[in-house]
């Protein structure tokens, strides 16, 4: 049997996965105009939630997802408060807003581990996990619900984006946030809002990595990596860029270790990265 | 006391890093996450040379230097494409290439097996086995990084770095080829982490992948930011701290498994009030 | 003799020719104004002439030198330098090293062994005197007035003592005796015999300064000449106003 | 301002300094033989590992209160030292001073991942202290220093055993091995493929703590494997491997190391079946049964690695025995464990240290059915 059409199904299940990180992240640059790293604590936090409501509360998924997710929203927009709102009123730099994010991850990982110990969890499925064939692939019924939420979730924020007022106002700020404060925009409350929305759509991504293959409180940087991975050679700021970009990403990992060997994973991803970021350094879809 | 010297030492070797990576970040603003990889390239010379051809400390140090320099000429030349953030990120993906090759090119590296046996230097005859000795060693290193650096920062050439830092096409227009400069000081940086990394090798006897991953460059970004940005008596100080602080955690009394993640959320709580109220760390001379 | 020349000179953005074939000359030991609508190029000209933009078409001749490419770092070698329309200081550096920067070895492995000497002092303590900064030489950049930020960025091109200067709107936003003091600056320069390229919007100033002027519009040359003859042609007024 | 800073920085670093002196002048004033019996754990308490070292300190402590019920041994105090996360050898070394240095501990009992053990082996020859691993070792570590003992199971069994039995006892000759990239597994890969005479259709190294295997195990399912010999450095990864295995409907048998088998596999429905490598303890005793009970009742989680929890028992014991019969020195400790620990009664079963101060604790084959590990006949 070949081993390509697996390779392909691999390669998509991964891209969903990059697809849901990279799109707060993006969505955030776009508009905060800077690296986020806390996006990948925010993941985490919703992971975590929902597993403590699911397993230690025992509630329904029905009750512990969307809770799981608000709270990822919520973490975020108290980060945005604490930190980066002081900071974007003082025109700090966006490396102090770096520098200042990676801090934020730090205390949030820290502050998970002392919560829930480092140890791994997973979120229990209710029923036993079901294998779909797939384009001569199998996948999961997890990983296909992962492919179909990644791509609500991209199409939802976009048509946000496009044809709702706080969707224009917020792409007005990512243009030229001067501008957009003359005409009227209440950037700090836009600025919120977008934090808010990055943080629950990072929830959503964490929560999906819990059921698909597990959280541990350290789980956020090396997932957060892929998302910006995919993020920028997609074209940083664009939403379908951060779509394209983490597809393309999932299929030179997956191709990449299928002919090189599989301990070069990570090398092959930042080898990528930085090929993109001498050559296309706006992405594949900004010129 | 051999705690409390042992203490020294690794604070030693980690103000090493610092005036190195202060060079690159404080001086020339270039918001490098790779020193880590830099470190490694000097342990790991050093260590084969010494385990597999049984060189002269000295000898191999200079060797393990020369390496670590001409990888970061060419990382070096890669990276001077970047600026900011993006820099940030490009550096960061060197550290990740390089710490992969420590762990898979093991005929050289051994991998995870590591490097064990690496012997103590000896000078003339003279051994600095004993932990005392080892310290006067690595003290030397550090006033030799100290006045490396000092003699940059100084010259004409530090002068220019910083301008580079505040506005690199306009000094362009002043006649300046600002790309010889970045790499120089990359270089110069690279060099005083491999300098480190000898020191790590033969102090610790033992070297393997773990010691220089990412979190290693971002620790040492947060020791330079702490002791202050362009400023090398803030670059030892910050890192004395970092490296003294654990150490006191030891001693008050956490219960264990708090201890651990208590360090690491000082770390985190201690980057976010920094860039909040003081982003030029406690000595420094430039805000990011 | 000519101190720089452009021929047929093109630079363009996105298919837009910011400037657009332009011929000009300008003699040795002149002043020479350039003025224009806002967006009509001048500072883009500047630009491009000094390498900070690359040229996309034409050629420049820089001190008898004739260039299709201009490399920003040469411009000290051409004689050439000039100050910034957006003052671009070096902001976190006190004031003297502002000018010393300039002053010293700009070569990589000469500025690592070399420590600024009494000569770059002298010459720096000249030019922040000239503009009377030198009573400042300890602030950081950041921390100097508009002005005063303005006059920092003269005294660097002063003191790196240049045959041909570009002052990108020198007067812009200055208080009346920085102005005279900038006047007084550029006449030494041209009795000197340097030669000066000013953009400048201030009619009253164009008129006492320059000896000739350059009218740009939509990056074509529209007009040439002394300045009061063609300060006086319509086409030039409307180009202004905007009819 | 900077100067304000600094002046400030530099009062608070010395009363740091201060802070920390005085404390280890206090612990410098406890005498040193005189006074409780003390025993250093080295071990990870932070990082995806710090289960494992909790579980060693746990058990250590709860021997301690078994072994000193009738408090013979007078007053015993444990001094728990964390080596920072995946062991960091610059914390490992600190810590390693601070027990010998401010603690004066002769005996210490070592929860590090090896990059830790091999960073203090060569201090524990200087210092004459005696170090003894419950954890597993291999040649690195066997032979990394004299005072140095393992009590833990052989990484070179691990990995010549399984070999053996896939041919002998199932008689399969075309084998997949997914090994990671990591000191122990390496080791252990290395001991199979010598000892494994058929053929291995793929052979793939992976890396370490990674959570999507798909590719890996694409490249298994083509090779036509007959078994899967999964030799992974953490719990966390096979589950991940075993999981998305059977996602891919790989039907072969796999036999997993028993570092593999984490605490999260037997509560993963795709390991129904999943042949594990056990590490070989005296499963049988009451004693040994009666003290797993008294950890998960203690501790309230049954101890995540039964075999650490055993050996960090008899780590105790023979530590307390030989203290109490040649006194509180290294150099003695190790003597008397070379030459008393013969055929010694133990819960991991009868130990006995070899001339380089290693045992021979192998591995037992169980299988995980219906959410438990039994025993394979």
């Amino acid at each position: 049997m070949s081993i390509v059409p697996q390779l392909v199904a691999n390669s998509i299940i991964a891209g969903a996965m990059y697809t849901l990180i990279a799109l707060g992240f993006t969505l955030t640059f776009a508009t905060a105009k800077f690296f986020n790293l806390a996006h990948g604590a925010f993941a985490t936090v919703g992971g975590y939630i929902t597993y403590s409501l699911l397993v230690q509360a025992g509630l329904s998924p029905w009750i512990a997802i969307p809770v799981g997710i608000v709270a990822a929203g919520a973490v975020a927009f108290i980060v945005h408060h604490t930190v980066f709102a002081p900071l974007r009123k003082r025109h700090s730099s966006n490396m102090v807003l770096l520098v200042a994010s990676l801090g934020a991850y730090t205390v949030l990982q820290a502050v998970i581990a002392m919560i829930w110990t480092s140890e791994f969890k997973s979120l229990p499925l209710k029923t036993a996990e079901r294998s779909i064939e797939f384009l001569g692939g199998i996948i999961t019924r997890t990983q296909l619900f992962a492919l179909i939420a990644a791509l609500l979730i991209a199409a939802a924020l976009i048509i946000f984006l496009k044809f709702t007022r706080a969707g224009r106002a917020i792409t007005a700020i990512g243009d030229d946030e001067e501008v957009a404060r003359v005409v009227g925009i209440n950037t700090n409350r836009m600025m919120a809002l977008v934090f808010v929305i990055g943080g629950v759509v990072a929830g959503v991504s964490g929560i999906f990595t819990g059921y698909d293959t597990g959280i541990e409180p350290g789980v956020g940087m090396p997932l957060l990596l892929k998302g910006v991975i995919a993020a920028i050679i997609g074209g940083v700021g664009n939403i379908y860029g951060a779509v394209l970009g983490a597809f393309l990403l999932a299929v030179v990992e997956n191709f990449g270790i299928w002919k090189i060997a599989a301990e070069w994973k990570d090398a092959i991803a930042f080898g990528l990265l930085i090929l993109f970021l001498l050559f296309r350094p706006r992405g594949i879809l900004q010129k | 006391m051999e705690y409390l010297i042992n203490v020294a030492i690794l604070a030693c070797i980690y103000a090493v890093l610092a005036l190195g990576l202060n060079l690159v970040v404080g001086f020339t603003g270039l918001l490098s996450v790779a020193q880590a990889s830099f470190y490694g390239l000097g342990a790991y010379a050093t260590a084969i040379l010494l385990t597999r051809f049984g060189m002269n400390f000295f000898l191999a140090l200079l060797i393990g230097v020369a390496i670590a320099a001409v990888f970061a000429l060419l990382i070096g030349l890669v990276l001077s494409k970047f600026k900011d953030d993006y820099y940030a990120l490009a550096s960061l993906g060197f550290n990740v290439i390089v710490y992969t090759a420590f762990l898979n090119l093991q005929n050289i590296t051994r991998g995870p097996l590591g490097i064990p046996g690496i012997a103590r230097p000896t000078l003339f005859g003279f051994h600095f086995t004993g932990n005392l000795s080892f310290l006067i060693l690595s003290l030397v290193a550090v006033a030799i990084a100290y006045l490396v650096a000092q003699f940059v920062a100084r010259s004409s050439f530090g002068r220019a770095l910083k301008a580079i830092r505040e506005d690199e096409p306009a000094l362009r227009v002043f006649g300046y080829r600002t790309l010889h400069f970045k790499l120089a000081v990359f270089v110069i940086g690279a060099a005083l982490a491999a300098l480190a990394g000898a020191l790590f090798a033969t102090y610790i006897t033992f070297v393997d992948p773990s010691s220089f991953t990412i979190n290693e460059s971002i620790f040492l970004l947060a020791v330079i930011i702490l002791g202050g940005l362009a400023n090398l008596r803030g670059s030892i100080l910050g890192a004395v701290s970092l490296i003294v602080l654990p150490e006191i955690l030891r001693f008050v009394g956490f219960p264990t498994e708090v201890a651990a993640q208590m360090r690491q959320a000082i770390y985190g709580a201690l980057l976010v009030i920094l860039m909040l109220y003081r982003p030029q760390g406690l000595m420094g001379e430039y805000k990011l | 003799m000519k101190a720089l020349e452009t021929k047929q000179l093109i630079k363009s953005f996105g298919g837009v020719h910011a400037v657009d074939h332009l011929s000009i000359s300008v003699e040795k030991g002149t002043i020479t104004g350039i003025i224009g609508p806002n967006g009509s190029g001048k500072s883009t000209l500047v630009n491009t002439l000094t390498g900070m933009h690359p040229i996309d078409g034409g050629e420049v001749v820089m001190n008898g030198v004739t260039l299709r490419s201009v490399n920003a770092p040469d411009m000290p070698a051409y004689g050439v330098t000039r100050t910034f329309q957006d003052v671009r200081l070096f902001e976190q550096m006190t004031v003297l090293d502002n000018v010393l920067v300039v002053l010293t070895e700009g070569n990589v492995w000469g500025a690592l062994f070399e420590r600024h000497t009494a000569l770059h002092l002298k010459k720096a303590q000249e030019a922040l005197t000239t503009v009377g900064l030198w009573e400042k030489r300890g602030a950081l950049a950041a921390n100097l007035s508009y002005g005063q930020r303005k006059l920092l960025e003269v005294a660097r091109a002063v003191a790196i003592g240049a045959e041909l200067y570009f002052f990108d709107e020198p007067f812009a936003g200055m208080f009346p005796e920085m102005i005279k003091v900038v006047v007084r600056v550029m006449e030494d320069l041209r009795t000197k015999g340097k030669t000066i390229m000013l953009i400048e919007h201030n009619m009253e100033l164009i008129r006492k300064l320059c000896d000739r002027i350059i009218v740009m519009d939509t990056g074509e040359l529209l007009a040439e000449g002394a300045p009061d003859s063609v300060l006086a042609r319509r086409d030039v007024i409307e180009a202004y106003l905007g009819e | 301002m900077s100067r304000t800073s600094k002046t400030l920085i530099s009062i608070v670093v010395v009363l740091l300094i201060i802070w920390g002196g005085v404390s280890i002048y206090k612990k410098n004033t406890k005498p040193v033989i005189t006074g409780p019996i003390k025993i250093g754990v080295m071990t990870i308490l932070s990082g995806d590992l710090a289960f494992l070292g909790e579980n060693v300190r746990n058990s250590a402590q709860l021997a301690i209160d078994d072994l000193n019920k009738d408090g013979r041994y007078g007053q015993v105090q444990l001094i728990v030292e964390d080596v920072g996360g995946l062991a960091d050898q610059a914390k490992a070394v600190s810590a390693f001073h601070k027990l010998v240095d401010v603690d004066h501990v002769q005996y210490i009992i070592d929860g590090m991942t090896s990059n830790g053990t091999m960073a203090v082996a060569p201090l524990l020859d200087q210092s004459r202290v005696t170090m003894v691993t419950p954890l597993t070792g291999g040649e690195n570590v066997d032979n990394a220093a004299e005072y140095l003992f393992r009590n833990g199971p052989s990484d070179i069994k691990a990995g010549t055993l399984p070999a053996e039995q896939l041919m002998s006892k199932f008689h399969y000759t075309k084998v997949a091995l997914l090994s990671d990239n990591a000191e122990y597994t390496n080791d252990i890969a290395k001991h199979f493929r010598a000892a494994f005479k058929g053929t291995l259709v793929s052979d793939q190294t992976i890396a370490p703590s990674k959570t999507d295997y798909r590719t890996e195990l694409a490249k298994v399912k083509t090779s036509g494997a007959e078994a899967i010999v999964i030799n992974t450095a953490d719990g966390v990864s096979s589950t991940y491997l075993i999981k998305q295995a059977r996602e891919l409907g790989i039907k072969a048998p796999i036999f997993a190391n028993f570092i593999a088998f984490g605490p999260n596999l037997l509560k993963t429905g795709a390991a129904g079946g999943v042949y594990i490598y056990d590490p070989e303890f005296n499963e049988g005793s009451s004693a040994v049964q009666a003290f797993l009970a008294e950890y998960t009742q203690k501790y309230r989680a049954d101890s995540p690695i039964r075999f650490h929890t055993t050996g960090t028992y008899d780590a105790v014991k023979m530590g307390l025995e030989a203290i109490t019969s040649v006194g509180y020195d290294g150099t003695k400790i190790h003597d008397y464990l070379l030459s008393h620990i013969q055929n010694w009664a133990g819960y991991n079963g009868t130990v006995s240290f070899d001339a380089k101060g290693n045992t021979q604790t192998g591995f037992v084959l169980k299988q995980i059915k219906n959410g438990a590990l039994v025993l394979v006949p």
